[in-house]
């Protein structure tokens, strides 16, 4: 975190505003557990835990599974499936040694890349509807946007400001709470947003739903011992 | 590595450095020692946590699978081969036939014990055919454990059960006429 | 669209009771040997997978990300998967579908076990595999489960232990022309394991493989690309895994189906309506000698209760007409769970390449099996491998 | 499927506890066994070099992780036991989540003369200090209490 404040004049008001924007958004999600209404206030002034983290930066654990079933384009047709693609994916892991890694990211950068190839995709910006990127901790989310190509470096916490990553802006991202907001379901925190994504894309999401949401992405990470990062794209 | 030795066929040479006690003992490699610690709370779920109750009455209940028609026990939520849900509980016998057992010279962190062990899996009468679970025999010589022989479940006295597996304290031999 | 697979290099390291390296280390030399076979380097690797079982063993949690870097996966789309004992072959299945789905056109395997880290021995890591409610307050070791699955098969199919023991004796002499072999024995009888000290009956000492440190690797390769690498290569014919229900008290333990049902899936891919006769060779997984005889049986390469009359008769050794675990398995070249790739997968394919040395049977065999079982008594997994 | 029973009855057991007992013996490993006697002898640290890579590599290996080369004896070298901060944090809970009496400073240090760098503990009281590009030297154990572990370093101290 402290990296990514130094190296891109991010504040920790503006990571503050995600866990805001995230827990806000909890409240339309069913799902959720830890929905709240709080400031950044409340946020800045709860304690520190590894400065410059604070305990409102961490998301909390929950309990919880998720399920997907695939099936290859023809039966799913015959099943009578609202059809969502899975257009794209990809994964790639950093050195788990402490003392050479990098603290850019670049598994999340690599991932997407793969997966934008797969999707044929080139300008993720542009094409890309809604997302859910990892958000364990406040400044990841907005880390990840920039890694994924869907915010230049440095860009995130100002698009944040002008409210691009809400509900009703041009990035919506997040949109189910996250990670601080449904609660940190580990392992399954990648299916939780995958999940989110197609909810969107079939236009079930309900009171949060992204209008005329068409491809979205999906972004998972683990950060202990290596630095691993997956990305799945949907389409309609 | 190259001073490995070579050899005809593949693998052509086998890289590795084998470490004996002696090494260790005598601090020959430098190593480090972890103990790690962390409890466990697993949560039971409903059909576990009635399994234990009854457990703790002095009872083996089990539930029915409608659809595949069996008797199951240990009772669980779901049945895992047509995946629908479990119907009812069912009282079942502390009786039921020895399926397999071993007799065991080692305790849990393999090391040697004296006293062998008498273990293996109880079909319980009442439930379908091999459907039981593992527990230990007593009031037995090692010799006299055989497959197919009855068994009657040995509770632990009332007040002593506390909800667990071993509220049961092993499977005795049943005689004949007994109930 | 499915893609044709080629394997075109394997490695594998010593196994032993401990070894020095630490899990890192193991990968690489051994994901190195099977790189210099294949004559790659690491910018030539698409994909990399790790097999290595419960992190219980090493003490390491998530080991697989600890491991990455000793397997090439800095930087690379890199994934572990296990299944237990199963990973042995799980991990290759997983490296084949990473080509044959067109993801890859080279991905690298390699699975390792320490099992020389837990203390004071790898039971004490197995103790926690057993249903924490219902299993664990009984305090049990896990040899009573093999014990008690050996008994029953031996008491359903009348058996005898010294057509059981005739087991381990061919393994561990088939061992001695193994290079990282742990437990090999040129002069051992089946008096040697009778006579060998009771762990829980039936199961006696030298019933049982050894725990080991180990690792080893397999290069899989797109077979339209292979070319560049060899002119004889040996492809992947088939591949099955099948998985039965945790709640091994509600099952007949004398036939492992599982077993069967992947050997069924590979089988219909790799085009073999009679397995006895389609199939040259084979590597079941032989952790206890019983197990090799159970899985003959999971295999279809014989009926229920007949692989201990094949054994007896000398079908099984080296040179006779279905030879089985010709590396020495498990119970003479060693057991570090996902490791023993070594013997199930990385053997078939050097035996059918020709390359097996001292190993190597007669006859030139065109089709091998290789299999391994895990979790509680409930995993299968299975790969064929044919010349071509 | 859902469950439709529900648990209603509040003595009914919820949960089963327990633990996992298992102790672990890690050797330190071909490099690692290098680099700990080293650290056992000397106030200094063993890095290794990466001809291909051109990268000094902290703490020492056998192999590069980059080009998977193996590092030959001759490219073992000595660094000094002293770095500059890269990062740093002050955590005010252990491991285990619990308060701990005085915040501990801790800094991924970025060891002179190589590519890498390693954690350890700061030992200071100036919490509210920015140690950022800030130089930090190792302090190790009297000698004869070494033991071959990264214990051996009980902290560093700025220089």
């Amino acid at each position: 975190m402290q990296h990514y404040l130094k190296k891109t004049n991010t504040t920790e008001e503006q990571c503050a505003s995600v866990v805001v924007k995230n827990k806000k958004n909890a409240f339309a999600n069913p799902y959720a557990d830890y929905e709240a209404k709080i400031t950044i206030e409340d946020v800045m002034c709860s304690e520190y835990l590894f400065k410059p983290m604070k305990r409102l930066d961490i998301s909390s654990n929950v309990d919880g599974a998720v399920c997907f079933v695939l099936a290859d384009e023809e039966t799913a047709r015959n099943l009578g499936a609202d059809l969502i693609y899975l257009s794209g994916f990809g994964w790639s892991s950093e050195t788990p040694w402490l003392s050479t890694r990098g603290m850019d990211a670049s598994y999340a950068t690599k991932a997407a890349k793969m997966a934008y190839k797969m999707a044929g995709i080139t300008e993720p910006r542009k094409e890309i509807d809604i997302v859910e990127v990892d958000d364990r901790f406040s400044y990841k989310e907005l880390q990840h946007l920039e890694a994924i190509g869907m915010a230049k470096p440095g860009e995130a916490a100002k698009l944040l400001e002008e409210g691009e990553l809400d509900v009703k802006g041009s990035l919506p991202t997040n949109v189910s709470g996250g990670s601080l907001g449904v609660g940190n379901c580990l392992e399954a925190t990648g299916l939780q947003k995958s999940l989110e994504i197609v909810t969107q894309l079939r236009g079930h999401a309900g009171k949060r739903q992204v209008p005329n949401a068409k491809v979205g992405i999906a972004q998972a990470w683990r950060g202990i011992p290596s630095g691993s990062g997956a990305v799945a794209i949907f389409g309609r | 590595m190259a001073e490995e030795k070579k050899y005809e066929g593949y693998p052509k040479y086998a890289p590795g450095t084998h470490v004996s006690t002696k090494d260790i003992t005598e601090r020959k490699i430098t190593y480090t020692w972890w103990e790690p610690e962390v409890q466990y709370a697993w949560s039971l779920g409903p059909a576990m946590s009635r399994f234990l109750q009854e457990l703790k009455a002095g009872k083996i209940v089990g539930k029915t699978c409608n659809k595949c028609d069996r008797v199951i026990v240990p009772p669980r939520m779901f049945c895992e081969y047509c995946f629908g849900p479990t119907g009812e509980w069912v009282d079942l016998k502390d009786t039921g036939t020895v399926e397999t057992y071993s007799i065991s010279y080692l305790d849990p962190d393999a090391r040697r014990i004296e006293e062998p062990i008498l273990i293996g899996v109880i079909s319980i009468d009442g439930a379908s055919p091999q459907h039981g679970f593992m527990h230990y025999f007593g009031e037995m010589k090692p010799e006299e454990l055989k497959i197919g022989m009855k068994v009657k479940a040995v509770w632990k006295p009332e007040n002593e059960r506390e909800g667990s597996i071993t509220d049961i304290k092993y499977f005795k031999p049943l005689k004949g006429g007994e109930e | 669209m499915k893609k044709e697979v080629a394997v075109i290099g394997a490695g594998m390291t010593l196994f032993r009771r401990r070894l020095k390296e630490t899990g890192k280390e193991l990968s690489y030399l051994a994901a190195k040997m099977a790189m210099e076979e294949a004559g790659i380097e690491k910018s030539d690797i698409d994909m990399v997978v790790m097999g290595s079982a419960p992190d219980a063993f090493d003490g390491i949690h998530m080991k697989g990300e600890n491991l990455l870097d000793g397997a090439a996966g800095v930087g690379k789309p890199y994934v572990r998967v296990f299944n237990g004992g199963g990973t042995g072959v799980f991990g290759p299945i997983a490296g084949w579908w990473h080509v044959a789905s067109g993801v890859a056109d080279v991905c690298l395997v390699v699975c390792e076990e320490k099992m020389g880290s837990c203390f004071p021995h790898p039971q004490t890591a197995f103790r926690h595999i057993w249903d924490p409610i219902l299993d664990r307050p009984l305090n049990p070791n896990l040899v009573w489960l093999f014990a008690m699955e050996m008994n029953r098969y031996m008491t359903v199919y009348n058996i005898k232990k010294e057509d059981i023991a005739r087991v381990a004796v061919k393994n561990k002499r088939n061992a001695v022309g193994h290079p990282c072999a742990q437990l090999a024995d040129p002069n051992i009888t089946i008096e040697d394991v009778l006579n060998s000290e009771m762990m829980a009956w039936p199961v006696q000492r030298l019933d049982i493989s050894p725990p080991s440190d180990g690792a080893a690797a397999l290069i899989f390769c797109n077979k339209d690309k292979v070319r560049q690498f060899t002119d004889d290569p040996i492809s992947v014919a088939g591949v099955g895994w099948n998985i039965d229900s945790t709640m091994w008290t509600n099952r007949d333990l004398c036939f492992p189906r599982y077993v069967a049902n992947a050997a069924k899936m590979a089988y219909k891919m790799a085009g073999i309506t009679d397995p006895p006769k389609g199939i040259d060779f084979a590597e079941p997984y032989d952790p206890f000698d019983y197990k090799e005889l159970h899985h003959m049986e999971g295999l279809l390469l014989c009926g229920k209760g007949e692989a201990p009359i094949l054994t007896r008769e000398g079908v099984t050794q080296r040179d006779g007409n279905l030879p089985i675990c010709p590396s020495g398995g498990l119970l003479g070249v060693g057991n570090p769970i996902a490791a023993t790739m070594g013997q199930k997968v990385c053997e078939v394919y050097w035996q059918l390449a020709g390359k097996a040395g001292k190993r190597q049977i007669p006859g030139d065999p065109q089709l091998g099996v290789g299999q391994a079982w895990g979790d509680i008594m409930q995993m299968a997994t299975v790969m064929a491998l044919r010349r071509g | 499927m859902t469950f439709t029973e529900k648990q209603t009855d509040p003595t009914a057991p919820m949960h089963w506890r327990g633990d996992m007992q298992a102790d672990y013996f890690y050797p330190n490993g071909v490099a690692g066994d290098k680099f700990f006697k080293h650290l056992m002898e000397k106030d200094s640290f063993l890095a290794t070099k990466c001809k291909k890579c051109d990268k000094i590599l902290f703490p020492a290996r056998l192999y590069c992780e980059d080009c998977f080369e193996e590092i030959p004896d001759e490219d073992w070298i000595e660094v000094p036991a002293a770095g500059t901060v890269r990062l740093f944090t002050v955590a005010t809970i252990n491991a285990q989540g619990k308060k701990m009496e005085e915040p501990k400073v801790i800094a991924m240090i970025n060891i002179d003369k190589t590519d890498g760098a390693m954690l350890g503990i700061i030992n200071t009281k100036e919490l509210k200090r920015d140690f950022i590009g800030v130089n930090v030297k190792a302090v190790f154990r009297p000698k004869d209490k070494r033991e071959g572990t990264l214990k051996d370093i009980l902290y560093f101290e700025v220089v």
